[in-house]
């Protein structure tokens, strides 16, 4: 059997010509960049070339790109790094509720070791509202860090006019773009953010390689000490191959982005109709249209996310869940708890997030099995069969009392 | 993740469903960590004679109800109450060590069950 | 014209084997570790996998090893960590003066944020004295970090006694074994290491993944907050291609190290005597026994390193040089100064290191064309031309000398 | 990292070498920064008529020197008085930022020489 792959929000697979333009640099190319002779310069080649590109696909400069190990560093770079950068200015950050554990948790620690710290709650939809950051900063304020769009709900903020906020009240303003980029549009010429992090491996490049954006002229101290690669903000020999690879990857995800949501989106809002349709007690989380064309987030009331996730797995359906039981924590997410959900229905949310390579029959098929899993699950779930109960209860009240009024 | 015979009881969940007038009823769990198993049991002459389960959870917790329902049943109440978690789990040939302690409490369900029992028929 | 890659120390081209072994990873087994269903669980067994191959090839546990971005990130994680778990024990570190600057800069980071430190000195082959180690330690000493062999001269420091010393006295003891792993044998039952930091770009695997040993029991702080990925000391999606081309070049890097150093060492000392034999004035760098296989590293008198590395490049011959144009600073080799070298001599440093693909035919070319290119820049050197008139002098002031004495 | 032009001039320096009997020499660097450049001028009738270079140095430095003497040859000394090192870089066709303000000192030498064929010759 053919596997359906619906967790294009964990990682996504390469593209061939991705690993096809990484290759050389693995065989041929190996140098060092740093070395002097003639292997250094074609890696150094390489290297200025794909900063170049990656650079023209955001409307940034090449000198504006630092290449990190991933999403997670460039955050921790961002946020670590301006706090690193201060001397004796204020030192209070704002995020929201909705970020990356790699925002949320660096916060925290920044939190931790003096800085103070204002998280901004979301509505049921995940939205930050402007109005509540710019009643958040204050005359201390350094930074603000807010994603462009979620990676579990897949709600898109408003980041145009929370970095215009920003500018304006002369605050820096970071955003994790890592499930942006390529999936909607995003130029650093219009928009005036002043940390942008991405991450290769959600954009069909390789893992182990993303970038920070950061505006010329702006500060930043540094996580690791070394050798002076990156402008001396990163150290270490630089990862050639995955560079090249995010370079290309970065290329090809921003080339057509409205034709090619346009199509993922359709994948998507099909599959939203038809959960909704066929399956009762279901509800889709995040944004109705402000969201990710790939992102599809619903809770299946009544059933456990991982045990939907092994069952759908049996059937072949690769997919995610917000449920603790996936995150190694004993938490469920605290996007959906931020949201406003309650336990119970947070436990039974799934993540079914499509990519380029997805078919409407893929969708169709996994909405048939989906349904068969929620079926075979609430055969076994105590908490629905009181669900029915209930509503057994309300039908026949309720037909009692049409009787009544029809007397 | 989980083992063969963790997903075949997952798969194959043995005993699952609801009794119509159990002897004894037992539910455990909380809706933080999202696992809730509820265990019926039968009583006739002392012995466990049928037992079901219904559980909201994760795979390891499905699958330890499963295997909790396979050892008990036939067994007396005195044998059952030896029955732990720690057994269930080693029968299912070991879980993940973040599963041991949150989804694997078939065991605690069924000596409620067997309690709920007890204080039904004092006199048993 | 074939070019001869001398660069070893620099960085390897990946063995055939390592990137085929990689390239499933970017294609058909893309998935993220951390995912339930069939493609993150397919990852995970190859990272499971890559851990105790790593873990094996170096007498360690699987859960032992921590997988890093490189050598630069694994020394930084090692170093930071441990000040940073640290609460209320006193924070003295010692080092030493020929460290990468990996680990030298984030020392001084360290103590730039209030640690002591000292910097033990070496003598004029590298060599860190442990009776110096022993006389540094202090009641409120936390870490000793000493690398195991040196990147520039190839100097090995004697590890065995440097730790022995640190466990006795309580101290936890770091080593960046970046240059080493692969070239001598090195067995972490053996040897009380607590840290051991490794990068797999320098034994014929993938730049961008390095790994660090800690040593089960031993606390330590992180760099990056966010996922919990790592045992929670390394967030962020695993590098999971790169980590498989680590654990087989690590692999095949430690099978039969007596073997192939031999053969590499063979070659070494090839070259190092035919120097020494064909070309005036120049001096062998580091320890004469206690050195890498593959590393040669020579003070050509009265030239410039960079100069002579345009050269050699030109002819087809890569290499390195303590140079200060070619450090991106403007000061000679650290490590060449703190083996008490004059300024003159550390910018005509130059460093060769072989590798497993080099020949003796190789070594014979380089020798000659190494030779052509010293005597074409001296040609242009005024301070070789003062050089040569002074030993005129003094051979003609000798001889009247042995006129004198012979009346 | 260098361009053709400056390794055209490393490969192939123009000028390079002592002179025997120099009108003016002038030496300019420090071991250091591992730089040092040494000029040699023959001046006739005003002009700088001859001109050599030896430099220990990286191949900016060897580049800049030979370029230098390409640039000075057959000028009067007020001509060559106003040549630069920037105008060095330029004529090579632009030096690596950290090469510009380190090896790029053959003006200076050059300046010196000057210096000193004029204190040789005062009437000059
Ligand atoms: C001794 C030593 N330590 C650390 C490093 C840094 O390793 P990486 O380039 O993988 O960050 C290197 C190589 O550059 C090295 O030679
Ligand atoms: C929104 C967001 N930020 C950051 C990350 C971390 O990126 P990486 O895994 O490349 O470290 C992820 C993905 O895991 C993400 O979805």
């Amino acid at each position: 059997m053919e596997r359906i792959y619906l967790d294009h929000g964990a990682t996504t697979p390469p593209h061939a010509e991705v690993v096809e333009a990484m290759l050389p640099y693995y065989r041929q190319y190996f140098g060092n960049p740093s070395s002097v002779h003639s292997f250094g310069r074609e890696a150094r080649r390489a290297l200025d070339e794909s900063r170049e590109k990656t650079a023209l696909a955001l409307g940034a400069a090449p000198e504006e790109i630092i290449f990190t190990s991933g999403g997670t560093e460039a955050n921790n770079l961002a946020i670590q790094g301006v706090i690193e950068s201060l001397s004796h200015k204020g030192s209070h950050m704002i995020t929201s509720a909705v970020e990356h554990h790699a925002v949320l948790d660096t916060m925290n620690k920044m939190s931790q070791k003096g800085c103070s710290l204002t998280v901004l709650p979301v509505d049921r939809c995940g939205m930050v509202d402007p109005h509540e950051l710019k009643k958040a900063i204050r005359d201390d304020s350094v930074l603000v860090s807010i994603m462009t769009a979620n990676n579990e709900i897949g709600t898109i903020q408003p980041v145009m006019e929370l970095a215009a906020i920003c500018r304006e009240k002369g605050v820096l303003f970071h955003t994790d773009a890592v499930q942006a980029i390529g999936n909607i549009p995003l130029n650093l010429k219009e928009v005036p953010i002043d940390f942008l992090s991405l991450s290769a491996h959600k954009l069909y490049g390789p893992k182990g390689i993303g970038a920070l954006f950061i505006r010329k002229g702006t500060k930043l101290g540094k996580l690791m000490f070394g050798g002076g690669q990156e402008r001396k903000l990163r150290p270490g020999t630089e990862n050639l191959p995955a560079i090249v690879g995010l370079a290309k990857a970065i290329e090809m995800a921003t080339a057509d982005i409205p034709g090619k949501s346009k199509a993922v989106a359709a994948l998507r809002d099909r599959m939203i109709e038809k959960l909704l349709e066929k399956i009762d007690a279901i509800q889709l989380n995040g944004h109705p249209e402000h969201r990710l064309p790939g992102n599809v987030n619903i809770s299946v009331k009544f059933v456990e996310g991982e045990s939907l996730l092994l069952d759908l797995d049996l059937k072949g359906v690769a997919a995610s869940s917000g449920s603790a039981c996936t995150s190694g924590s004993l938490e469920a997410s605290h996007v959906l708890m931020a949201c406003g959900m309650d336990q119970q229905t947070a436990h039974g949310s799934l993540r079914l997030t499509l990519g380029h390579g997805n078919t409407a029959e893929e969708v169709d098929y996994t909405v048939a099995t989906l349904k068969d899993s929620v079926e075979r699950l609430r055969g076994m779930s105590s908490l629905y069969r009181d669900y029915r109960r209930q509503v057994e209860k309300k039908r026949n009240i309720g037909e009692e009392k049409t009787c009544t009024t029809k007397k | 993740m989980y083992n063969k015979k963790v997903m075949d009881h997952f798969q194959n969940p043995r005993n699952a469903g609801e009794m119509l007038k159990p002897s004894g009823v037992g539910e455990v769990g909380n809706m933080k960590c999202g696992d809730i198993m509820k265990i019926f049991i039968k009583v006739e002459d002392g012995r466990i004679e049928d037992i079901n389960f219904l559980t909201f959870g994760c795979g390891a917790a499905i699958a330890s109800s499963s295997m909790l329902t396979e050892l008990v049943k036939g067994k007396t109440l005195e044998e059952a109450l030896k029955i732990t978690n720690t057994d269930v789990a080693e029968n299912l040939g070991g879980l993940p060590d973040a599963k041991l302690h949150c989804s694997n409490l078939a065991a605690d369900a069924l000596h409620k069950a067997i309690e709920d029992y007890q204080s039904n028929n004092p006199s048993a």
